[in-house]
């Protein structure tokens, strides 16, 4: 038998076979064709005037998107300059009309274009495959392969095995090379890893550093060591001294009475000592024992001041460290803020201060730089004012900005001797001017915050919401102070707020125990004086609740604008306007009584700091100490 | 013989245990993905009006050769001004619609009086070509009433969309194919 | 700060666009005489049912497939069923969204809980791996559109020598690995960007695009299938999974008679001889190699995986954010001149700065370790090719190498036992030459 | 088996020949440099070409020589959106926003007081002590402590105020919704609508296309209304009689002209009834003469973007939502700038700096 036979070969088959062929080189010739005008006409949208440049473009890296402005024609730009240096040219205008709408012909044309060589293409690549598998089918010759020995397969497969290991290997070495081609290849200028990062300037400008791609361990509570001890000031050390905005548990109130009722900056009565602060700043004076602190900024430099609280001479003064952020612009603030308004906290230790570019700044007694550390220019519409606050070892910075849903406000609470990171939590409220205070509801200490629109109260420990309560809308200016278990705080455009501190959850609806709507503040924080609460508006009114009842027992009104906080120093409460002048007064249910007038001679905006039998508060220039001077009659016995 | 057997058997014993643990996982899987998928089904490229600069990367890099974005005429945001900052050029000759005053590339933007002294714009979507040059016009000094938007009647939803990749503002999303489009003047700027 | 100057007034202008978006307040239109208000007109979308029609499609093609293939055994119905899905889900639906792209799909959304993944999506992704499981990789054969384009094509032939065969066939797992990597960190999907044939289902896209896929092509029309068997990380899957399939296409139910027609018609080089194996003499020496490469492995890995963490600054180049981080830290720096719209329209956003470059910086972290664990991957593969290529295999008859055979039925359309089985010839016939006419 | 039985078969699947090898190494060759040019990351470089480019920064530019005023001063207020700024009594500047009023000093813009408004106030004008606040739909008179001593009738849903101009016995308020002109009586009894179409009058109608319409009254006692959409300021007497031989005003893109969608959006008489105008899209604020010649540029689109008094955020963030204008007793221009939020003073330049008087001669025709 022979294959040719078998196989059948009629001349009618021969003849299919030698058409099927020759259609497939037909195809094979129209498909390559319409592949090099589609290819051609690609490079002229490239702008390819020849088969050279065109090759040049493909070669040499032109864009591969050739969709092109049809009016950015050479020609047409150059007819609508000629008709824009003679505007009235009714011929011009024609030449215009016409090639535009030739222009535009040929654009859509083009694509029309492609479209239909598209479709060419896959029609003739159909026929192609159909002819070729024609030709296959008619022509086919069954193979006669010869049969092979298995054992001689064994052999095979033995080199064939070496020569595979041998190819992979090579493979792998070519996969090696160019991974390492490729890795040194690309450079990179932003920080290669999240370390590095950190160590530019630590948790940069209102990123989250709670989320999923958090490192660890920076953001979570850190496991307090049993071995290590507490090294933080006890109640009673910070009773003595005056470590942060408003005194002990931010209320306003000295545990001394022994201070002079009675001084005058322009004669020096009872003027202990006044000191130039070099830099402005609105923040108010701290004191640790025989220190007080001082900040002061402005767009450039940023310091922190040391005085001896006994001599008033200026001990020390320590420039913050540069940051990426302050080497950034100063951020935009209101004179009335400037850029050091938040007031320093101490913890006989060191003592922090923040600025109003979102640095932070720890230095010892003697003015050395512990760490410093930059939380970001904060999106602050007036420059951060709100102070620092401290739980045991740990700064806390309520960090408000941006607007409510911004999601960029935050608690921040930082490990005091390092300025590491031991919690934060994002706050739902916009940015706020108000100060963080810290106080303790039986066993529990809460960390107490007002901004627009939630008081939220955090557990300073780990930063765990306590409970929160809505209302306190528009700018948050005020500090609250907390009485009887009463939360006093409101603001301006809002109500103010008697909140119950033992709530859990949100107590909107169930623990605000009154509100009010007369005299209320916006930015002189409140003063509780037994079951009196006493409300400051900056234009002079001063108005007195029931704190328990809140019913509005008299109001008063002084001509001189309030910025400084009021202070409660024994049954006496100091007033300070913002041209200097000062009173202090007598409250009872029924009204206030003056029992004196004083004049510091130099406008204060900030709240004094009580000591024993002295008190240090800022003026615009200066740094006052008060206190009983060897004249002074007025001194106690 | 019999160890040959049992050789076979253990092979398919294997291959059973295999299969069955494939089968298994990719059960888990699916329903592992089906549990976590979001509500809508299906997802849909769309532009963020509301994000978009109009850079010119949506006519250039769709993988259609006439992409598959238009602009979209808010009619409710529309000012119908006589001088559109969308539709002429910015020194324009004069206010008529002679080719010489048209900004659009490819004279896509119909012009039509009504009434002195207002003006109707309206888009010939068929020659569109998604360039967003009116967009940029109409934004930067007029209502913004042009804005782009994906037709999804043409749009090929690819898995990863070209001009996604190219889009310099990250505007163009996934949307649930319930709500194809995100018109202008429907979700947009405040009240 | 110079380099903010310049970028300043372009920003501004920028921000011009973006900003008076939001600017824009809701404004009464005129109040025309009598003229209506036309309403904007927005084309529907295609029925989101049609997404359901192509899983009921894919699933009935896989089903005729897998019967065409180990039923019928008709190597006719496949090419033809091939035709068909090469039409419908080729050039009618685009090629989108395709089982191999759904690799990442699925990957993501592992990955990223707040990535939506469509039912659809899913059953495309899973169907063929169960079918594969039980009936082989008969999607391959008959329903993917790739491989049916491939197939097509595959006119003239060549054979590939084995051994080359086998290491660019890693290829596929390198690649798989890669598509992983970047869909897992959710930087972006490279199977679907690179895909070399969905140009031409959508008859157009980028030069460069169909440059690639008609040199692929072409390729394809003398070597068989060179996407399926070299860089289909799908392909990879399917491979393993059919080598544990219940059911898988047989050459013959009968008696072989080693004639080698199946092992010489295969294009794809994916039947095997028979051996005895191993000779006694040779057994000591392969026993170390095996040993060997078995210790290798862990270093292989560990090397790999140290190398593919070094990846992190080049692969994170492809992330959009990652790249917009590192042109505005080389703006802010003063590296570059100008500015581009990316980095306009960024600023513009008054997202701050340093949020941007801490999610880059995050985002290269997470693919540092994203590489990691692809180096480690090809570390591995190639570890365990070099063991596997240095086993012994025993085989009595020619039979389909089950991970690479995607049951296309050539071998058995020229089995001579096939086509008596058929009825084709008669029994004698084979014997006088092996010789048949095939129809 | 014959020979020639022989020699018809083949193998199927070939040996791949010389040429083979050569095609296929030549395609994998192009195939790879084409994978290499493809597209690998988002196109952040702008290395395509400026297909569809519309280059707008380019038309902002605005000539030195034109610039007759300079910028002296800088008051930030803090609000977070700025509507309207008004020149108060003793020369204070008042600047309506939020919910509020800030009286700021005339020297150095410190912040005097805050009047506390129950709603966003949209346009503001003072009056002596008295200072008339336009709301969405209706004014209030406040005086300077806060008090509202009078809440006029709201104008229905359809209205939106966007300025008031006080005259001797005329308080007038553009409605922008409505598009017309009202005039109350200092009662806020309201006396007339003036602008509203009316053929028979002869008076145009107002085109407003997007919410912004500025009224002053000038020491003739006309009242100048912008009609944005036309690109014009047209005149009214008290009456309401459209002087269309004062009106004035062209589109645009020149320096001389007003230039987009609705401009100008603000203006401000200067003491002798020359005309301070504002426009956004290309934010300029320029001076005019009373007939309606161009004088010179206050301030161009890079002062009012530029970067002194601006953080990096609300520089590139400028949204340009329009300006405000006043104009105080020494002659000093207020520009209020909502994106920076505060207000920008600029005073005439030196005489030596820019020859005003050969500037001046520039007539838009």
């Amino acid at each position: 038998m022979n294959a040719t036979d078998l196989n059948n070969e009629t001349p009618a088959i021969t003849a299919g076979y030698d058409a099927a062929r020759r259609t497939a080189w037909v195809a094979w010739i129209v498909v390559a064709v319409i592949c090099a005008i589609l290819l051609i006409d690609y490079g002229r949208r490239l702008g390819a005037k020849d088969l050279r440049s065109l090759m040049k473009l493909v070669v040499g890296g032109a864009s591969t998107e050739a969709a092109e402005d049809p009016l950015d024609s050479p020609e047409f730009v150059a007819l609508r300059e000629a008709l824009a240096k003679n505007p009235s040219d009714e011929g011009l205008k024609r030449q215009v009309r016409d090639l535009d709408l030739k222009l535009r012909q040929e654009y859509f044309q083009q694509r029309r274009f492609v479209r239909l060589g598209a479709h060419l293409l896959l029609l003739s690549v159909v026929v192609l495959v159909v002819s070729e598998k024609t030709a296959a089918m008619l022509r086919r010759r069954l193979p006669n392969p010869e049969p092979v020995d298995p054992s001689s397969n064994a052999t095979r497969q033995a080199v064939c095995g070496r020569w595979a290991r041998g190819a992979v290997v090579v493979l792998a070495v070519v996969v090696v090379v160019t991974a390492e081609i490729i890795a040194s290849d690309v450079s990179t200028d932003l920080p290669t890893n999240a370390a590095e990062l950190a160590s530019l300037g630590p948790e940069p400008g209102g990123s989250p550093l709670v989320g999923p791609f958090a490192p660890a361990g920076d953001v979570e509570a850190e496991p307090q060591t049993e071995t290590k001890t507490p090294d933080f000031p006890t109640d009673e050390e910070l009773l003595r001294n005056w470590a942060c905005f408003r005194g002990p548990h931010g209320s306003g109130i000295s545990a001394y009475s022994n201070l002079p009722l009675e001084w005058d900056g322009a004669s020096g009565k009872n003027v202990l000592w006044k000191t130039p602060v070099p830099l402005p700043g609105n923040n108010s004076p701290i004191v640790w024992s025989d220190r007080v602190f001082l900040s002061g900024a402005n767009e450039k430099r940023r310091e922190v001041y040391g005085f001896d609280a006994t001599t008033g001479k200026l001990l020390w003064t320590t420039e913050a460290p540069s940051t990426p952020q302050s080497r950034a612009e100063a951020p935009q603030v209101m004179e009335d803020t400037g850029f050091a308004a938040p007031t320093m906290a101490v913890d006989g230790r060191r003592a922090y201060a923040i600025f109003a570019n979102g640095d932070v700044v720890a230095v010892d007694f003697d003015g050395n730089v512990v760490w410093s550390r930059s939380l970001g220019i904060p999106d602050n519409a007036y420059g951060h004012a709100s102070s620092l606050a401290m739980y045991r070892d740990r700064l806390l910075i309520q960090f408000d900005q941006g607007a409510d849903d911004d999601q960029l406000s935050k608690m921040i609470a930082l490990e005091a001797s390092t300025g590491r990171p031991v919690w934060q939590v994002k706050r739902p409220v916009a940015n706020s001017w108000s100060s963080p205070i810290v106080v303790q509801q039986g066993d529990q200490a809460q960390l107490l915050t007002a901004s627009d629109p939630w008081v939220i109260a955090y557990d300073p420990a780990d930063g765990r919401e306590l409970w929160r309560a809505e209302g306190t809308t528009g700018d948050q200016g005020v500090t609250p102070v907390v009485a009887d278990g009463l939360l006093q705080v409101g603001s301006e455009y809002s109500e103010w707020f008697a909140i119950r501190t033992d709530g859990s959850g949100n107590v909107t609806e169930t623990h605000i125990k009154w509100r009010g709507e007369d005299g209320l503040p916006d930015t002189v924080s409140p003063l509780v004086v037994g079951k009196l609460l006493l409300l400051s508006t900056s234009f002079g009114v001063l108005t007195c609740y029931d704190a328990i009842e809140g019913e509005v027992l008299w109001e008063k009104e002084f001509d001189m604008r309030f910025t400084s906080s009021p202070t409660l120093v024994g049954d006496r409460v100091f007033l300070f306007g913002q041209e200097g002048k000062g009173w202090i007064v007598a409250l009872s249910r029924e009204g206030c009584t003056t029992v004196a007038e004083t004049d510091l001679g130099e406008p204060c905006v900030t709240s004094p700091a009580m000591q024993d039998g002295r008190f240090y508060v800022r003026g615009k220039k200066h740094l006052f100490c008060i206190g009983h001077s060897e004249e002074d009659n007025t001194k106690p016995e | 013989m019999a160890e040959n057997q049992r050789k076979i058997d253990r092979r398919k014993f294997v291959g059973d245990g295999l299969r069955i643990v494939g089968a298994v996982g990719i059960a888990g899987a699916t329903g592992f993905w089906a549990g976590r998928r979001a509500e809508d089904d299906d997802n849909l490229w769309q532009i963020d009006p509301h994000q978009c600069v109009a850079c010119g990367n949506c006519a250039t890099h769709c993988v259609l050769d006439k992409s598959a974005v238009v602009c979209k005429h808010a009619y409710a945001m529309c000012g119908y001004c006589n001088l559109c900052t969308g539709y002429f050029e910015p020194d324009a000759n004069e206010l008529t619609t002679g080719a010489e005053n048209q900004l659009c590339p490819t004279g896509a933007i119909r012009r039509t009086f009504i009434e002195d002294p207002y003006y109707e714009y309206a888009i010939d979507e068929p020659l569109c070509i998604g360039c967003g040059k009116c967009v940029k016009g109409c934004t930067a000094f007029g209502n913004g009433s042009l804005y782009l938007q994906i037709d999804q009647d043409r749009c090929m939803h690819c898995n990863e969309c070209a001009i996604a990749i190219a889009c310099p503002s990250e505007a163009i999303k996934r949307v649930p194919a319930g709500k194809p489009y995100l018109p202008k003047d429907q979700n947009g700027g405040p009240a | 700060m110079k380099a903010c100057g310049r970028w300043l007034f372009v920003a501004w202008v920028v921000a011009m666009l973006a900003g008076t978006a939001y600017g824009v307040e809701r404004f009464p239109p005129p109040e025309f005489t009598n003229h209506q208000l036309p309403a904007t007109q927005f084309a529907p979308p295609r029925a989101a049912a049609m997404q359901y029609v192509d899983v009921a499609l894919l699933a009935g093609a896989l089903g005729l497939a897998s019967y065409l293939a180990l039923v019928r055994r008709s190597r006719r119905g496949l090419f033809f069923l091939a035709v068909a899905s090469l039409a419908w889900f080729g050039f009618v639906r685009h090629g989108c969204v395709c089982p191999i792209g759904a690799i990442q799909n699925v990957t993501l959304a592992l990955f990223d809980p707040t990535y939506a993944i469509g039912l659809p999506v899913i059953a495309f992704f899973v169907l063929p791996l169960l079918f594969t499981l039980f009936f082989g990789r008969t999607f391959c054969a008959a329903v993917c559109p790739l491989g049916a384009l491939q197939e097509m094509v595959a006119l003239h032939p060549v054979s590939v020598p084995q051994w080359l065969a086998h290491a660019l066939g890693l290829l596929r797992y390198v690649y798989l690995g890669l598509g992983v990597a970047l869909a897992a960190t959710g930087t972006a999907f490279v199977i679907c960007r690179y895909d070399p044939l969905v140009g031409f289902f959508r008859l157009g896209g980028s030069a460069s695009m169909l440059i690639v896929g008609g040199c692929l092509l072409l390729f394809g029309v003398f070597v068989g299938r060179p996407y399926c068997r070299f860089l289909c990380p799908y392909g990879a899957v399917l491979g393993w999974l059919s080598k544990v399939s219940k059911w898988h296409v047989r050459i013959t139910p009968d008696e072989c008679i080693h004639c080698r027609l199946c092992e010489d018609v295969c294009p794809y080089g994916a039947i095997e001889a028979p051996t005895e194996g191993l000779q006694p003499e040779a057994m000591p020496s392969a026993r170390r190699r095996l040993v060997f490469f078995a210790l290798f492995l862990p270093i292989l890995v560990a090397g790999g995986a140290l190398l593919g963490r070094e990846l992190a600054v080049p692969l994170s180049m492809l992330d959009p954010t990652v790249e917009l981080a590192e042109r505005i830290w080389a703006e802010d720096h003063g590296l570059v001149e100008g500015t581009t719209d990316a980095s306009d329209a960024y600023r513009n956003t008054q997202r701050p700065i340093d949020e941007l470059i801490r999610a880059a910086v995050l985002q290269r972290d997470k693919l540092a370790w994203a590489g990691g664990a692809f180096g480690a991957w090809v570390g591995l593969v190639i570890g365990v090719k070099l063991i596997w290529l240095s086993r012994s295999r025993k085989q009595v008859d020619y039979a389909p190498d089950t991970a690479n055979c995607v049951s296309c039925g050539r071998c058995f359309w020229y089995c001579p036992q096939e086509h008596i089985r058929q009825g084709w010839i008669g029994a004698e016939e084979k014997d006088a030459g092996r010789t048949v006419t095939l129809r | 088996m014959t020979p020639d039985g022989n020699a018809n078969r083949r193998d199927a699947v070939k040996q791949p020949g010389l040429w083979v090898l050569l095609l296929l190494t030549v395609l994998g060759v192009v195939g790879l440099v084409a994978l290499m040019r493809t597209d690998s990351g988002p196109p952040a470089r702008n290395t395509l070409p400026p297909s569809f480019d519309y280059d707008l920064s380019s038309l902002a530019k605005v000539d030195p020589k034109w610039i007759g005023y300079e910028p002296t001063a800088w008051f930030p207020v803090a609000m977070r959106v700025v509507r309207g700024v008004a020149l108060g009594p003793d020369g204070l500047i008042c600047v309506a926003g939020d919910r509020a009023i800030h009286v700021l000093e005339p020297d150095d813009g410190r912040l005097r007081r805050k009047i506390a408004l129950d709603e966003a106030p949209r346009c503001l004008a003072a009056d002596g002590d008295l200072f008339y606040v336009g709301f969405e739909n209706h004014v209030a008179v406040v005086d300077l402590d806060g008090t509202v001593s009078a809440q006029w009738d709201s104008r229905g849903p359809d209205a939106l105020l966007t300025s008031i101009a006080v005259s001797q016995d005329d308080v007038f308020v553009a409605d922008a919704g409505t598009k017309c002109v009202l005039r109350y009586d200092k009662s806020g009894k309201m006396t007339a609508t003036l602008a509203r179409r009316d053929a028979r009058r002869n008076v145009p109608a107002l085109v407003i296309p997007s919410p912004y319409c500025d009224v002053a009254v000038g020491s003739d006692g006309l009242l100048r209304v912008v009609n944005p959409g036309r690109h014009r300021i047209e005149y009214f007497t008290r009456r309401g009689d459209y002087e269309a031989p004062l009106t004035w005003g062209q589109s645009g893109l020149a320096i001389e002209r007003f230039c987009g969608c609705c401009n100008p959006v603000a203006i401000a008489l200067l003491a002798d009834n020359r005309v301070v105008t504002a426009e956004k899209g290309i934010p300029r604020v320029k001076v005019y003469s009373a007939e309606g010649r161009f004088e010179c540029v206050v301030a161009s689109p890079e002062q009012l973007t530029s970067t002194d008094t601006m953080t990096e955020e609300t520089r590139t963030a400028h949204k340009l939502l329009a300006v405000d204008l006043a104009v105080d007793r020494q002659g000093r221009i207020l520009v209020l700038d909502p994106a920076a939020r505060g207000v920008r003073v600029f005073v005439k330049k030196k005489p030596h700096a820019a020859d005003d008087s050969e500037s001046g001669e520039v007539n838009d025709e």
